[in-house]
This record gives structure tokens, C-alpha cells and sequence, in this order.
């Protein structure tokens, strides 16, 4: 098993005309993932590569093809439209690569999600991998692994670094998940941890959060009350100076607040196993599972 | 991206906020001449507009009894350096009598996901101190920004800052349309302080400080345009036109890397191995190689590197596209200080038989390149 | 027993210093309403007539006396602010005696008052009163007389002038409700009939309606399929011409639509026995019960 | 309060939505010389601007070849009678050449209480037409006003009526921003008909309507200021100014009435004993004698009027005030038409008392008044 995505997932691709997005459709598909229909106004009617057909609108995907779950690839300036968009359509799970929408445009995306029930991943994020045959997002197919090791992550590429690591050492995942680098994202850890924890499949989680915010305080307080798998975690940012933008938008000190430091001491007061740098990983989860 | 003051001043008038006057001089002459215009023969306030705080205590900010007086504190502040910052304007103003000081801002809030009112009858100071040593003293407001800011919401939250009912109707007015502003102009910060009490009764907002998202400046060319380039690091704004992320620091080993967590972890692990990181840098997720040439040409113009480490796990991004850009830039411009590859993942073989051709080697373990590149940084 | 307002009924004066604010608060201590606190915003501290605590915020006044209904008399400019200001101090009850409250404040208003599970009564209408004891509004008390008969209305006088005639004929009120005569109304014939029928102490209904709409058209079809007590019906307005407003904001006949005798046909339709002039309630009453 | 399709236009303009050029004229002078300039020496509409539907079939709009054509169409349309109303203005723009028409609404829809665009490819007709004939020809969009019209929802109404994206997308703006212009002038209906496809397949209101809410003029002083009472019955521009809410129609029989519900029934009342209400008139709910002054001055200002009719329910207005009134207004104008009064509730004895000392008898049934009230309109 595994988390929100499976061989349930039917994908609806918006914005798979674009660079990005005809580019990962076609990793998506490569790598097993049920890519139902795909999204561009103005191209309905199309065939992508043959395979996957090309719709108008978002409701006509739900429509035709009982899309449940939506990718999107479209530019910043109109991602927030594609989530409202997707979440009218009705599915029940979007993912959002897109990086650079405006903070303050999730401010309005996400209550009309919560309105609706629907779970948004990202945005800003890579998406999330349950390997062997469901890959929503950008995460590398062939540095994972099918396993019972859960991995969230607010990271794309130190993910990789993590994941390859476990994968190398034979630790399989049964899903990665990142939830993106922005300040106001749709799933958090302890959402992420929850259903981990709720995941028969999965043995143990590792989380790799960074500087900014107080996710990873929060999700600290939620694995020690309501965790009983082993967690094992990593902080980005221990050099970071206060008040600068570490290129995530969400990746910011702000006063004294957000820290690496702060974090990893709530890791550790929660009996989070604490990473000193992303080598330790196998060794910790050796020690624990 | 910050504005400054008097940038900040402009929008918030626009909105219908009572600032008092004030206008921004880059010399002495003109300092003269706006406080000889604006302040009726009174005092005024010269002010260094710079991206700093604690402007006050670095002297860059004066009264001054008259026009003249005006024009010598001008003349001492342009030029004035400030956390490394060269002030090329101040703002001239009519010096206000002062009866109380408060503090009135705007965040986004992450934990509540909410644009969130943030007041404090303690203004005039830092609001970080006043969170951190008497935090009762601010009151919050989450707003639901589908309803934005109800005026009853606003003046339940100015009534804890003004006993006077006709002083709260005025901060709650003020709040309602700084929340209309931080909304229209894109902020992520837009704060107020003080919001002062003049001697007549009257609400004036004296300092205002507006930081605008930078994803938000696509929509809005005319807040882009108010980019003062040359209130920040050149190196910051060359990485900015590249399309990279750069921050300089203080070490001596150049980092780049690609991903924001990897580039922060690639860092975090040179400090750990005993080195002291030169920069953050993040090539971001496409492999173009114009940006590996680009990011090597700024890290490089840093004297203090000693070593340079590229740390890339190759995903979107393809390791040969980069091992292409590191041979082109160090064609173009030959490196005088050490250089450590660690490059792993899509196109991996590729690459390294890209670079050994060029007579780079490459690793693919990050903690072994990061111990090397330390030791060539110390070594140098 | 009765409908919306009883003993229970704690009731907060917004608005309670100003000129009908203050009038009607005499009225409804008088008639023994239970006036609980009033708001002005200013003049907190103060004691109305020396008997009703004013606070300056809605939030004051539920906190220090458990107030759980609110009734608004404050001008128009402010009155769907103090809509949104009643429904977060948490009462379950909001009367909106104010006409001329812009058509598009309403529109925001309905949502939030939605989201909170408060029940709005209004605007631009009487209020309402359950003989003998509880009076919310402005309906004058001395035509009314405890008893069975149920009275819903979108009108002010032409429902004093029905229930005098009711109450002249013995046939006392359990609730008399005036909706209000604006486009948009918290409150609708629906919500009233519904709370009739449930209500024990009910024993027929009289609803009087207007021009413009299809509420009573929405009406009639609920009479249809979830009434079991006589409702009697009148419609004002045969005479209108289209397209022109009559005196309340929402009696306007738009096209075809709204017009007088749709919506004594829905009535006669749904078996509800249809008055020609106010004086017949009584005999259709007395053929029905 | 109606605005003319000129001030329409001004509007919309204003809110981005594509006009074409017209401008006003009250002579034909006027009218020729904004046809040439408007124009390019091409041909020019003249539409009668009054607020009355049907002003095509009543020869109120006219298409002139020519300035000077455009200059004799004004001459002949201005002062023309359009349902009662005179011309007093004409707009004068270029004619266009339109390929279709689209008919694009906003309305507050009272069953869902939602704002609602309503649109349909079948324009230039009136809508309720459409409505009434083929219904599926409509489509709609209930806005959520705490979201606003949203990007996506505007395409996929849009697409209803354009194949071309690109056309599509053009009229997507076009609705979210009539929504906007809805909600920032506080409009009851905001319509576009037609919104013409010009040769070109460029998208253009060609013509306006909007109508706002009264309730919001006094928060918008510069709409209030639009209005045109010479384009306004006299009697009801009076009724206005006094605080009155007052309707002219055919019949002999004046009502004055306190409260809009009684004063419908009342007017039901005297067709269904044979009269015909010659007004709607209601006073309010307080119980200022000025009123009933102003009042009895408006109703015996209609010559078809024959007998009058008092009903009045005390409840907030008290009947004193009513009788006091009623005395006043006699007495400054003697009545050439007889007098029934009813009158019940809040003071009835008091008011009575004052009545019959003046003079006058009252009666306290609705029917029987009424019934008199009718008798004596029809024996006149």
C-alpha cells in the first residue's frame, strides 16, 4: 500500500501541452502512472502522444474520464485559476509542481480546497512517488524503490539525496512525498505523518524539513503524541542567515523564529532520531527499526 | 523585495492612510529645498532610506532645526554606510510632536495560513523585541480573506490600542486600508511604525515598511520598477538577472548547487567538516548550461573563495548539461582556486566522461566532496 | 410554546442609544421581553433607563450576559457590519429591523451567517412576537393575543391589519413573523412554515405575501409536500405595474415574473386557501380549523 | 436609480470593458459635430437616451450616413416622446459593423441569493424574450461573492457562446470585469447588450444598461450625482424629495397609506370594489405631519384623481400624527375632491378626536373605507 496516491489514481494533467508538463507526462506514463486525460484551454479534442487526450476544461476531464486526481504544470501567473479550477472539477487530489504563485493567492485557494474537501500537494513541490507504479510529480523514478519506508520532505533534489541513500542501503519506500517549499502549502507533515502512521505498509517515516515556519515544531508535537513508527528527521539550514530567502519562498528566519536549531531540538525533545547530515540516515533507521 | 520608506509612504497615502508629508532628496540641496517647502520654517527629520534596520542608532537618521540644518544633516547621511549598505537618498519631513506610538502590521500568518493584523499600543520600537519580551502586548487579528477585514473586527482590535472611541474608528479605518493595500500591491509584509499620535489627536503613519512578494512582481511592473539595485550586493543582483538564487556569506568555500534544500544541506555540511560555506546558490531545476557559467562568474568574483564545490544530484536536472557548463565556464574564464564536482543521478556516466575529457573529476558521494573541497579551501 | 423567540430568549439592542433603537427597547421591556444588553459602540459603561448594561462591542455584551439573540436598529450604511459583528459574538438569532441595507452587503452577509449556523430574521422587517411575553422588533403588542394561528409575513402594517383581525375574532398568534420585504432575506416563508409545522403549539398558518420573487411560489410547494395544517394565503400587489419598485426593495414584478397572480395560483395549487382581501382570513380561517 | 446608456457606457469603460467611442449631445448641432469627429466622415448611430425599453421601434435610434444626416436624425429625435419620457439628449457614436451579438447580464438572483451572470449567444434582443422563448439559450454562473468570478468559470461560461479561444477569453475578462463595475457602483442589473463581434472579431459593448441599487447612492454621491429627474415623472421626483415612496397610475382613486404591504393591498382593495388606484403612495413607517402634507400635495397634483383614500394602521406611526397632518395640508390647500379616512391602531381615539374637531370623520374597516373611497371617485 501507500499514501494518497495508488493504482486507484486516474491523472488529469494540467498545462500538459507546456514544457514541463508534456516532458513529465511522459515520465509519469514511462513509469506506470494512469495518465487519464490532460488539460490545455483552446486544445480539446487533441491525442498527447497518442495516448492521452486532450481536453478543454478540467470539468470535461472529470467528466470523460473519472479523473480523480489532477497534476499541475501551468505558469505561476495562473496556477492558482488551475487549482480553483481542479477542485470545482472535483477531484479529490491535486498536486502542484508550479513554483513562484503569489502567497498571497493560496490565501484565497485554500479555504475554497477546504470548502471542498479536496487535498491540495504542494504547491512548489515535487510531487509524490509510490513506487513501484504510481508517480505523481517529478521525483526520479529510478532512484526509488518499492519498500515500507515512508519519506516526506519539504525538499525536491536533498529528497533525492535522502531517497537514494535508503534506496542504495535497500531501504524501499512505500511513498515520498514532498510537500513543497512555499509558506502557505495544502498538506503538511503531521498530515503526512498521519497517514503514514495509518498506513499498514509502512514501517517508518523519515522527514526532512528546513528553516522557516513551525511545521516541523508542529509535526514534533504530533509524532510524540500520536506516533508509534519510528520517525527519523534531517533540518536544511543550520548556516543560514536570519531574514534571507534561502531560495525557497518558505525557507526564511524571520526574527528568531524558524531556525534549524529550534527545530532540531524539538525533533529531539519529541524522540525524533536527529540526522547531523543526510549520510546518517540508513544508520539511524538500522538503530530503530 | 523591499521597498523603501518613502516608496512605502507613497503607497500607503495612496490608500487613503494619513502620512504626513515628505519627500526624498539624493543631496543636500535638494534636502534644503523640501524643508524649507514642507516644514513652514519648523523642524524636519532626515532620514537615510537604506535596507537596514536600526538606521536611528547608525546616525542615519537627524532633526534638524531648520532648512540649513537640513542640508548639513543630508550631506553627512548620502554617502553614509549602513550594514554595508551606501545611503543615496533620505526622506525630508516635517518633524512631528509625538503624544504616543503604535504599531500596526501585516503578515501572512503560516501556522494559520492567514493574512493575519498584527498591533501594539508599545510602537515606535522593534515589534521582534516587544514579541519576544512582552508578548501580551500584541494583539492579532486572523483575517478570513474571503471576507476580508469586517469593520468590527478592526475596531475590536484598535480598541486595544485607543481608550478614545473617535482615535480607535480612526486605527480601524487605518487597518481596514492597510489591508486592502497589502492585498493590492502584493506584500508580505506591510507594517506601520509608529502609527503615532499627534499632539492635535490626529493618527499620522510616520515610518512605513512594505515588502512586496517577489512572485507577485510579474503582475505588477509598476512595484518591479521601484527596485532599488543599487541598495543591494551587486553579486545578488547579477545572480538575480541570471535567474539564480544567491546569497553571500562569509566563508570560503563557493557552493552551487542544485535545489534549495540540497544547496542549504550542501552548506550545512561543509560548516559540519570544519569549512565555512561563501554562499548560498541554487541553480534551480533547469540544466541550462548558461547558468552554470553565470553562477561561476559570481561566485568566482568573491575574493574570499578559497575552493569551489559543485554539489548536483541530477533529477529534472541533467548532469551533462551541467558538466557542459562547467567546461564552458572555465573555458571562458580559468579558475585560480580549486574545484570539487560531486554529480550524481540522470546522465550521471555522461557527465563524468564529459568532464574527465576536460580534465575535471568528478565524485558521487556528497560528504566525500565536501570533505575535499573544505581541506582545498584551507589549504589555499 | 412558539416559533424562533420564547422565554429563553436573551436579547441584546444593537444599536439600543439611538432614536428607534431606544423607542422600541421601551416597547419590548414593557411587553416583558427579556432585554438582556445593549450595544453602542462609545458608550459602553452606561445603563439604559437604568436597566439594560451597555457595552461597546456584541463581543462584550454575549460575554457579560449570555445574551443569545441579537436585534439590529442601526442606520443602513452600518447595518450589515453589525450583522457580521452579531454572528461572531455567537448568537444563534440575528433580527435586522433596518431597511435600506444594500442588496450587495447581503450578498456577503448570507455566507458568513451561513458558516456560523446563525439563523438572520430580516432585514427591512418587523420582527416578530410570541403572545404574551416575548417580543423581538416593532410588531405593536397590543393587536396581538396568545394563541394558535401562525402568521408569516413579507409586510409591516398589512400584517398588523390581518392579525387585528385575527385577534378580534379570538383567534390568538403563537408567532407572528415579519421576513421582510428585501430581495434578500436571512428568513425565508420556507424556514417559517417548516417551524410551524414542527411547532405543538401551532395549529394553522397564515402567510402573506407579495409581488416580486418566487418565494411564495417556493412556498406553495413545500405547503404541498411537508404541511399537514392548514395554511391560509394573500398575495399583495394585483394592481402593480411591472418593473417598478413597490415601496420594499424586493416587491418588484421583473418581466413576468413575480407577478400577483403566479403566486396566488402556486397557493390554490398547494391547497392553500387564497384571501382576496384581508377581512376574509377569518372566515377561511374558520372553514379550515 | 436607472442610468442613460451613455453614463452606462462611462462605466464600463472605466472598468476595462471594451466601448467603442460616443459622446453626448443635447442639440443637433452637437450631434454633427461629434459625428465628425468621431467618425472618419463614416456613418454614425443617434440613440434617443431615455429610460424606456423599445426606443429602436419608436424611431428613437437612428443609423446617419454623415455628420449632416447624424445632425437631422438629432434634430428630429431629441424632444420626441418615447413612453412618456422626452428626449432631452442623444448619444452619437460610429456605427459598427457587427458580425454577432452576444448578451452578457449581472443580477442579484433572489432564489439562490447569489450574484448571477447571465449570458446567451441570442443579443441585441431583450433578454426576457429570449427567456421566455428558448429558455436553454441562457446560461448562467452563480458567483460565490467570497471568491468573486474565477478565472476558469468565466472561460467555461465564455466558451458557451465562442468557439475561439481567443474570442472566449476576451469576453471571460469582460465578465469578471462587469462583475467588478457590479460591485464597485453597487448595481442591482449591470447588462451588456450587445456585445458585438465586429468585423474584425474584436469583442465591444455596443450597448449599456445599468441600473443601481438606491440603497447604495448614499455611499456613492458621485452615481447620485448621475441622476436625470428630467428624465423622471415630476410627481415622483416630488415624492422623492419629501421621503416618500410614490407611484403614478391610471385610475381616480388617491391612496396614502403607511407601510408598502397595506398600501398594495389597498390599491387591490379599490379594483376589487370596482375603482382604480390612481397611485401607489406609502409614508413610512414614522409619523412626521410633513409627510402627510407633502403627500396630499402630490396626489391632488394629478387631475385624474377623484376621491382619496387615508388607510392607516398605527403601529410606529402614530395616529395623531397622521390626523395632525391631514389638518395641516387641508388647511394650506383647500381639497376640490372628497376625503375618506381610515384609520386604526397606535392613538386612534386621539386621532380621531383631532379629526372630528376639524371637521373630518373617520372610519376604522379597511373595506368599508375603501368601498366609500371608490363610490365618490365614480360619483365625481
Amino acid at each position: 500500500m501507500s499514501i494518497f496516491v495508488d493504482q486507484q489514481t486516474r491523472l488529469a494533467v494540467q498545462g500538459i501541452t507546456g514544457r514541463d508538463g508534456s516532458f513529465h507526462t511522459r515520465q509519469m506514463l514511462g513509469y506506470g502512472t494512469k495518465v487519464v486525460a490532460g488539460v490545455t484551454p483552446g486544445k480539446g479534442g487533441q491525442v498527447f502522444d497518442g495516448v492521452v487526450p486532450v481536453f478543454d476544461t478540467m470539468a470535461d476531464a472529470v467528466a470523460e474520464t473519472r479523473a480523480n486526481t489532477s497534476i499541475i504544470y501551468v505558469p505561476a501567473a495562473v496556477a492558482a485559476s488551475a487549482i480553483f479550477e481542479a477542485a470545482d472539477a472535483g477531484v479529490a487530489l491535486i498536486v502542484c509542481i508550479t513554483e513562484g504563485i503569489p502567497v498571497l493567492d493560496m490565501t484565497r485557494v485554500l479555504p475554497y480546497l477546504h470548502e471542498r474537501g479536496a487535498r491540495l500537494i504542494g504547491p512548489n513541490c515535487p510531487g509524490l512517488i509510490s513506487p513501484p507504479r504510481s508517480k505523481v510529480g517529478i521525483i526520479p523514478g529510478n532512484i526509488c524503490r518499492p519498500g515500507r519506508i515512508g519519506v516526506v520532505s519539504r525538499s525536491g533534489t536533498l529528497t533525492y539525496e535522502i531517497v537514494h541513500q535508503l534506496s542504495g542501503a535497500g531501504y524501499g519506500q512505500s511513498t515520498c512525498v514532498g510537500i513543497g517549499g512555499d509558506p502557505l502549502i495544502g498538506t503538511s507533515f503531521i498530515h503526512c505523518l498521519s497517514a503514514f502512521q495509518a498506513d499498514p505498509d509502512t514501517d517508518a517515516v523519515v522527514m526532512i524539513g528546513e528553516i522557516g515556519g513551525t511545521d516541523e515544531q508542529q509535526a514534533a508535537d504530533f509524532v510524540q503524541q500520536a506516533m508509534s513508527k519510528p520517525v527519523i528527521g534531517f533540518i536544511a539550514g543550520q548556516t543560514a542567515p536570519p531574514g534571507r530567502r534561502m531560495g525557497h519562498a518558505g525557507a526564511i528566519i524571520a526574527g528568531s523564529s524558524g531556525t534549524a536549531a529550534e527545530k532540531m531540538a524539538a525533533f529531539a525533545r519529541a524522540g525524533i532520531a536527529v540526522m547531523k547530515r543526510p549520510a546518517e540516515v540508513v544508520a539511524l533507521l538500522k538503530a530503530r527499526l | 523585495m523591499n521597498l523603501h520608506e518613502y516608496q512605502a509612504r507613497d503607497i500607503l497615502r495612496r490608500h487613503g492612510i494619513p502620512v504626513p508629508p515628505g519627500e526624498v532628496a539624493t543631496s543636500a540641496d535638494q534636502a534644503r529645498a523640501i524643508a524649507a517647502r514642507l516644514s513652514g520654517g519648523g523642524a524636519v527629520v532626515v532620514k537615510a532610506q537604506v535596507h537596514a534596520g536600526g538606521r536611528g542608532k547608525a546616525g542615519g537618521v537627524k532633526l534638524a532645526r531648520d532648512a540649513a540644518e537640513a542640508a548639513a544633516h543630508a550631506a553627512k547621511i548620502l554617502g553614509m554606510t549602513i550594514k554595508g549598505l551606501v545611503v543615496q537618498r533620505v526622506l525630508v519631513a516635517p518633524a512631528a510632536e509625538i503624544a504616543a506610538e503604535s504599531y500596526v502590521g501585516m503578515v501572512v500568518d503560516r501556522a494559520s495560513q492567514r493574512p493575519t493584523l498584527m498591533v501594539s499600543a508599545a510602537g515606535g520600537v522593534d515589534i521582534e523585541e516587544v514579541a519576544a519580551q512582552t508578548p501580551e502586548q500584541i494583539h492579532r487579528l486572523a483575517v478570513d480573506p474571503r471576507y476580508g477585514v469586517l469593520p468590527h473586527q478592526a475596531l475590536g482590535l484598535a480598541r486595544k490600542l485607543y481608550q478614545d472611541m473617535t482615535r480607535a474608528r480612526a486605527a480601524a479605518e487605518i487597518m481596514q486600508r492597510l489591508y486592502g493595500a497589502f492585498y493590492a500591491v502584493g506584500a508580505s509584509l506591510a507594517e506601520i511604525n509608529p502609527l503615532a499620535t499627534t499632539r492635535d489627536g490626529a493618527l499620522a503613519a510616520l515610518d512605513a515598511k512594505i515588502v512586496i512578494d517577489d512572485n507577485e512582481l510579474d503582475r505588477h511592473p509598476e512595484l518591479a520598477a521601484l527596485r532599488d539595485t543599487s541598495a543591494e550586493a551587486p553579486s545578488e543582483v547579477a545572480a538575480r538577472e541570471a535567474g539564480l538564487t544567491f546569497i553571500k556569506l562569509d566563508g570560503s568555500v563557493g557552493c552551487c548547487v542544485n535545489g534549495a534544500g540540497l544547496a542549504m544541506a550542501t552548506m550545512d555540511l561543509v560548516k559540519y567538516y570544519g569549512g565555512e560555506p561563501a554562499n548560498f546558490l541554487d541553480i534551480g531545476g533547469s540544466s541550462d548550461p548558461q547558468k552554470v557559467v553565470s553562477a561561476l562568474r559570481i561566485i568566482t568574483a568573491d575574493p574570499s573563495v578559497r575552493a569551489i564545490l559543485f554539489n548536483i544530484f541530477g533529477g529534472i536536472t541533467r548532469g551533462d548539461d551541467v558538466a557542459n557548463g562547467i567546461v564552458q565556464a572555465t573555458g571562458q574564464l580559468p579558475l585560480k582556486v580549486p574545484l570539487v564536482i560531486r554529480l550524481t543521478g540522470t546522465n550521471e556516466e555522461l557527465a563524468i566522461e564529459i568532464l574527465t575529457k576536460a580534465g575535471f573529476s568528478a565524485l558521487t558521494d556528497m560528504d566525500e566532496a565536501v570533505k575535499q573541497a573544505v581541506a582545498k579551501a584551507r589549504a589555499a
